[in-house]
């Protein structure tokens, strides 16, 4: 019975929305209520999942049918399979997930427009998501990540802001480029990797944990760790590894590729975009944790140096930027793109505390981020403005607004008792040690990146004073009336992020240890097999 | 005994959920007793430990434990006694604030933090207190949130705070990545001096500057005087700034003779810094406050002359006059707030040139200033001039025999000292005697029981009784290797004394050099700093997002349209050129075609047998 | 000798005659002629093939019921006509072509 | 040359110049009175054809019934009596085309099968053929004949019924 949970998590959304599609488009509030059933059900089914969970074991909740199969003759079997797993990495963004959807859900409750539409996308997302954090199949997984696109896209065209279809195209270009990459090194990788365990045919598989074996490489194919073709200066597995990198950075995203979320994010409406901080970024992060990392380990070994720099330069650039921005949402998304490089920075190290705190951290910044939207979408919602120049001294007329606020933006700067703060921590500690541990980051990586720190504080207490200090005033056609203190259905949403935030802060042992040997295991795994294959160059 | 200290925490962060304010104080005063119970009973020389498991990374556990001894059972004493007294202070001083509440669930978060310092037994832990220190101090530095320039004062602290945090995080990451571990006590034998081993003390040093308000990170102090006075007294005189040099002591065997030396170049640079603003200041609550921070140079000096015990006698002492200080000012500036409302004036009751005179109308609050200022002073019989002594006898015999650049920082320090007799004198005196300035014709009542209480007990703290009973003596706290040497506690005597008449000499003469009155511009630096640098860096960085990288992507933009526009041309000269003779053709079908939709009968009929006799012509030939 | 390919080409002449009448006439009483014409004209071929099997009449049957199918043809087209005449004042063809509209 | 030969010669001639007439017409009931001309003649191949009874029913159905009713239809549809209704030429172009290309299809087809070797033998017994069609009438084509009865009783009803519901298009709301 078991096995079958993971596919009751990624398929029970699209059936709700089969339902959606049924039901009358003018039972408006049906279908909010078929999407919240849909979400507490899957709560519930994650509850149970979680009792079950063994810490020890490597991946469970495995579940492997055929799915393609097809015989190309003397090139061998095409095979694809649905296989799909839990293990340390993919359990916390899945517990994420669900949570931050049902958030999302809540806070779509003020969606009036084309109300069925909307939901079926945000039900066609949630199983595109679940789908791509538990898929270990790389077809398998393309296939879901190029179909979270999809909805995305329409869900920030249709129900975005003014600049709405220049931030959606721009999204959707930036990440088809990033899926083109991946797309490259799939095939690649597809050409490269055979089944071991089919006896005496050529089976070409997708199976992510094959590929990880280095003796799976077919010898002389382009990908082959032993093959000693060059295209330019490195050959085909380091081209593979930066694809991957470049391609995953986008969704995650570093700084030169980074600029589609600032833009879509400020066009997007709230529910969206808190699934966009908290749930899609997190899918370039998993991707090189899951694939890029342990297929391509020497590359990651070699080029580790590379993601550790583009990480503290997101960091340090992204809280900059934040600091230079007028917008709340901007400023919030320019948050995550610091946040995120803390998420590379922490992968590089390949030190178990780096990698731990890495997913902590995207974990921690799912929630906080969500966080912060739904309180930039709380204040949009009033006045219809999130500048934050048109504010001044909100703590007066907004009493608990104004404790939310605190909480995620003292979460987000990384306070101790917040759970931003362990992530934080941990890929520093991670980050530093890398270079007496593996060799792979300078110390000086990890002390500039500590400026992020302190320029986190700098942005957030800036906008704490401008915003919510000081006399009240609002500048502009806004009057005074429309501000008023969160109601039920807000506090519903922050309150308990706001727990989540700080419960992990505080106890963060449980999650740490689901996430510790996964975390173990990759950089043990990248470390030996990585060093074990040799370079050439 | 631990569970004793558990339920300490535990009862400050009860007061957390809210509970009626007035049960602050008498939780404080639960916790206090706790703190004095675990302080006299713990056996001297040893220490009590109690570890739970925090949390696991790998096979690294960090643990959340207490570690009780001397030090930091002294510690917990003094940071719950003078917690409560501020408590208490705070109901008559806060009384009829709105937002009470939130004041006193910081003030209990403030001193649970600084609990959680005090009492960690690794630096992580300790980092976390450190932090919600920070915090706390940040929201009661800004409790007056409506008031702009408290916003700024809080985030001026915080950010400050976080500078030197994020060096003490740099120096965390150094023993992490030398030992694998936090625990304190894992280092408690001094290790070999390596390069990398000063650099973890060094940044830990930064954190400190940060907290302790030591040069270069100094100029949030005064500005933190926007909060209410119980917390300048709590925080920024007695604990928070405190918790620095805790630190110092608490991991002083990290520390290198190398970084030592920086930090005594430090403690001495502040407080002479400290000390000559404070000389130019007006404003009652910011004389205090730099007077505290070269205070803190003190006591960093003394650690860095390798005397922790001194500097922590001297952080005993200055808690106590200092906290004692401040409330008295406090209690000034809302007797004289009072009155002013009842006579509807206004003028700044801050500033001492408004003052004067006031020893007939506040004799209670005459008396607490001259005992803790003449503690503040260092004059004998008082406690300041016991840790003072015991650390210009330190560093006296830290520079030994020989001249060298260490006896010019004792000849500062010397100075300061000198320094600190005048400015205190000078704040008496306008404050107290004199005539009547701006007071005049108010009627002046002086503060409730609550808010005298605790300073007159203050005030009694701040006597020499409480440290030893021989007032030159204070063997009694340091280590037994620091002699106690007679020709330094006759030197200071002269010395204080002769302070104390250049400064009656000079009591009408005002210091009002810009440059002291300004706490030597720093503040202008980090402006100059943070605007030219700062900002210019995130317009940089701004401009560099929308034109460089968003220009570069809407170039390719316009590139891909461009290219577009050509093979669109291509496709419609070329391709459509050639297509072109074909669709005009087609068109000709199409006219010809659209007549057979256009409901003539006979067009429908000619086409039909058109294409019927076209048709068996075809399939004939 | 019976010049039978006379009436074949006879026929084919008839035939022509009839489509060119159907098309270029532009009165729906003149199309119903070329009708008719078109349809003596396969009778007229229909005769001149049954001289090709003199025992049978199988031809000639053919013809009488072309006729009889003529006949209920013109009724009820003429039927049409005059309803569509009434319906638009005019029996010209492309006139009538409401179809399109 | 006999003068069956000639005879066939002579309403072949009158035939296909009363088609041309019609063609060229535009008189409505001119082209209506040449259409019976061109039937007659029809009906005097029919004759010389060996097809009597088809050439009486020719003439009794074609020019005393349909004809009639042409003539009806020309006068019903006639607004003023006195002004004949004439007839405007459209298409010349494309029909002269298409009847010429089907005449010269077809008569190309005609040309190129050797129907004319065929002897057909004049040598018949004269009213043999009504008999015979009387007999197959009732026997053979039995069915069909019945169902054209049917069919006739349809077409007559129906044209009555059509003509008789009359609505101008004025009168129709829009």
């Amino acid at each position: 019975m078991q096995q079958y949970l993971i596919s009751f998590l990624i398929f029970s959304p699209l059936v709700a929305a089969f339902v959606a599609l049924l039901l009358p488009a003018k039972h408006v509030s049906s279908f909010r209520y078929l999407t919240l059933l849909t979400n507490v059900i899957q709560i519930l089914v994650l509850i149970l999942m979680l009792l079950s969970y063994d810490n020890s074991k490597a991946i469970q909740f495995v579940e492997q049918q055929p799915w393609i199969t097809l015989n190309l003759g003397t090139w061998g079997i095409l095979k694809a399979t649905y296989f799909v797993g839990l293990d340390g990495l993919s359990l916390p963004l899945i517990v994420l997930s669900v949570f931050i959807l049902c958030i999302a859900t809540i806070s779509s409750w003020t969606v009036n427009q084309n109300v069925k539409g909307y939901f079926i996308l945000l039900l066609i997302l949630n199983a595109s998501i679940l789908g791509s954090f538990t898929a270990l199949d790389f077809l398998l997984f393309y296939l879901f990540f190029e179909f979270m696109l999809l909805p995305m896209f329409f869900l920030i065209a249709i129900w975005g802001g003014p600049r709405r279809e220049y931030a959606s195209i721009k999204f959707f270009l930036y990440t088809l480029l990033g899926s083109i990459f991946i797309l490259i090194v799939m095939i690649g990788l597809y050409i490269s990797v055979h089944d071991p365990n089919a006896s005496g045919v050529l089976v070409h598989t997708f199976n992510l944990l094959y590929m990880t074996e280095p003796s799976n490489f077919i010898s002389n194919t382009i990908l082959d760790p032993n093959n000693p073709w060059m295209i330019g200066p490195y050959n085909g597995r380091l081209w593979a590894f930066l694809l991957l990198f470049v391609g995953f950075a986008i969704k995650l995203p570093m700084v030169p590729l980074h600029t589609w979320l600032p833009d879509a994010h400020v066009e997007a409406s709230t529910p969206i975009s808190v699934i966009l901080a908290a749930l899609l970024l997190k899918i370039g992060g998993y991707g090189l944790a899951r694939i890029a990392l342990p297929v391509f380990p020497e590359a990651a070994l070699y080029f580790g140096w590379l993601v550790g720099l583009m990480g503290v330069i997101s960091i340090i650039y992204g809280a900059l930027n934040a600091m230079s921005s007028k917008d709340l949402k901007r400023l919030i998304a320019y948050s995550s793109v610091s946040h995120m490089g803390f998420v590379l920075l922490g992968l590089a190290s390949l030190t178990t505390e780096g990698v731990t705190g890495s997913v902590y951290q995207m974990f921690s910044h799912g929630i906080i981020s969500a966080m912060l939207f739904l309180i930039a979408g709380v204040l949009y919602d009033r006045t219809q403005d999130r500048m934050i120049n048109t504010y001044s001294g909100l703590s007066l007329k907004m009493k608990s607004f104004t404790t939310m606020v605190l909480i995620a933006f003292f979460a987000s700067l990384g306070l101790p008792g917040f759970s931003g703060f362990i992530a934080e921590i941990l890929v520093f500690l991670g980050a530093f040690r890398s270079n007496s541990a593996t060799g792979i980051l300078p110390e000086s990586f990890a002390i500039i990146a500590t400026l992020g720190l302190i320029l986190g504080a700098a942005y957030y207490l800036w906008t704490l004073q401008r915003m919510f200090f000081g006399p009240f005033n609002v500048k502009g056609h806004i009057s005074e009336d429309q501000i008023f203190d969160l109601n039920t259905r807000e506090l519903c949403m922050l309150v308990p992020l706001a727990a989540a935030t700080l419960g992990f802060g505080i106890f963060p042992q449980p999650l740490l240890a689901i996430i510790d040997p996964f975390a173990k295991y990759l950089t043990e795994f990248v470390l030996t097999t990585g060093k074990n294959l040799t370079l050439n160059l | 005994m631990p569970l004793v200290s558990f339920l300490l925490s535990f009862v400050i962060s009860e007061k957390y959920s809210w509970i009626v304010s007035f049960t602050a104080p008498f939780l404080l005063l639960l916790g206090a007793l706790c703190a004095a119970f675990v302080f006299f009973y713990l056996p001297a020389d040893q220490h009590y430990l109690r570890e739970v498991l925090w949390f696991k990374v790998s096979d690294h556990a960090i643990s959340g434990g207490l570690f009780v001894n001397n030090l930091s059972g002294t510690m917990l004493l003094v940071v719950n006694f003078i917690s409560f007294l501020v408590h208490v202070y705070s109901v008559g001083y806060m009384a009829g604030d709105s937002s009470i509440r939130r004041y006193f669930a910081m003030l209990g978060l403030f001193t649970f933090a600084m609990l959680v310092i005090v009492l960690a037994d690794n630096l992580l832990l300790l980092f976390v207190g450190w932090e919600l220190v920070g915090f706390s101090s940040y929201m009661l530095i800004g409790h007056w949130k409506e008031k702009p320039q408290a916003a700024t004062a809080a985030k001026k602290a915080f950010i400050f705070n976080r500078i030197g945090d994020a060096g003490f995080l740099v120096g965390l990451m150094i023993l992490w990545a030398l030992h694998g571990s936090f625990n304190i006590n894992d280092w408690s034998s001094p290790h070999a001096p390596t390069p990398w081993q000063t650099a973890a003390s060094l940044c830990i040093f930064c954190g400190v500057i940060g907290k302790s308000a030591q040069f270069p990170l100094l100029s949030w102090l005064p500005d933190a005087m926007e909060g209410p006075t119980p917390v300048s007294a709590l925080i920024h005189a007695a604990t928070m700034v405190a918790a620095g040099v805790y630190l110092v002591i608490r991991i002083f065997n990290l520390f290198t003779p190398a970084s030592l030396d920086i930090v005594a170049i430090v403690g001495t640079t502040t407080a002479s810094i400290g000390a000559l603003a404070a000389l130019g200041q007006n404003d009652i609550k910011r004389i205090l406050a730099y007077s505290t921070i070269s205070q803190l140079g003190f006591m960093v000096t003394a650690l860095g002359t390798g005397r922790p015990d001194a500097a922590l006698l001297h952080l005993f002492t200055h808690a106590f006059f200092k906290a004692g200080l401040f409330l008295a000012a406090g209690s000034i500036i809302q007797s004289l707030h009072q009155a002013q409302q009842q006579a509807h004036t206004h003028f700044d009751v801050q500033d001492i040139r408004n003052l004067g005179g006031l020893r007939k109308k506040l004799p209670m609050v005459f008396l607490v200033f001259i005992i803790s200022g003449s503690s503040l002073a260092g004059l004998p019989l008082f406690s300041g001039f016991l840790s003072k002594d015991a650390i210009l006898t330190g560093i006296v015999s830290w520079a030994g025999g020989s001249v060298s650049w260490k006896w010019f920082l004792a000849a500062i320090l010397v100075g300061v000292s000198f320094i600190t007799v005048m400015y205190t004198f000078r704040m008496i005196w306008t404050i107290f005697f004199g005539d009547e300035k701006r007071t005049d014709g108010l009627s002046i009542i002086e503060s409730p029981i609550v808010m005298k209480a605790p300073i007159i007990v203050l005030a009694l703290c701040s006597l020499w009784i409480i440290i030893s009973w021989n007032p030159f003596m204070h063997t009694r706290w340091t280590s037994p290797g620091l002699e106690h040497h007679w020709g330094v506690t006759t030197f200071s005597i002269i010395w204080v004394v002769a302070a104390f008449g250049v400064a009656y000499i000079l009591r009408d003469k005002s210091f009002q050099a810009r440059i002291l009155q300004k706490g030597f511009y720093l503040d202008q630096y980090y402006q100059a700093i943070t605007t030219n640098i700062g900002l210019k860096m995130t317009q940089l960085t701004a401009w560099i997002d929308r034109d460089c990288i968003d220009g570069l992507i809407h170039a390719t933009a316009y590139a891909q349209v461009l290219i577009a526009h050509v093979t669109g041309w291509i496709d419609r000269a070329l391709v459509d050129g050639t297509v072109n003779g074909l669709v005009s053709f087609v068109r000709g079908v199409g006219t010809v075609t659209r007549s057979f939709q256009d409901g003539k009968i006979q067009l429908y009929i000619f086409w039909s047998v058109f294409t019927i006799i076209i048709f068996l012509i075809w399939a004939m030939l | 000798m019976f010049p039978t390919e006379h009436l074949l080409i006879l026929g084919a002449f008839l035939f022509s005659l009839g489509l060119l009448v159907i098309i270029t006439k532009r009165n729906t009483i003149m199309v119903l002629m070329g009708i008719e014409l078109m349809l003596n004209a396969s009778n007229l071929n229909l005769v001149a093939f049954n001289l090709f099997n003199p025992g049978s009449v199988d031809g000639q049957m053919f013809v009488l019921f072309v006729i009889i199918v003529a006949v209920s043809e013109a009724a009820v087209g003429l039927a049409i006509v005059l309803q569509v005449y009434q319906y638009f004042r005019t029996s010209v063809t492309d006139s009538i072509n409401e179809i399109s509209e | 040359m006999t003068t069956a030969t000639f005879m066939l010669y002579f309403f072949e001639a009158i035939t296909a110049a009363a088609a041309i007439a019609l063609v060229l017409v535009r008189n409505v009931f001119y082209g209506a009175l040449l259409l019976i001309v061109c039937l007659l003649g029809l009906a005097g191949i029919y004759v010389l054809a060996f097809a009597e009874f088809v050439a009486v029913t020719q003439i009794l159905i074609y020019a005393g019934g349909i004809l009639v009713i042409i003539i009806f239809g020309i006068m019903l549809t006639t607004r003023i009596a006195d002004k004949p209704l004439k007839v405007e030429h459209a298409n010349i172009f494309s029909g002269l085309l298409l009847a010429g290309g089907c005449f010269s299809l077809l008569a190309y087809v005609l040309t190129k099968e050797s129907f004319l070797q065929t002897t057909v033998s004049t040598q018949v017994d004269r009213f043999s053929h009504v008999n015979t069609i009387g007999i197959s009438l009732l026997t053979t084509y039995m069915l069909p004949f019945e169902i054209a009865g049917l069919l006739l009783l349809i077409a007559l009803v129906a044209a009555s019924v059509i003509a008789s519901t009359s609505k101008s298009k004025s009168d129709v709301p829009h």
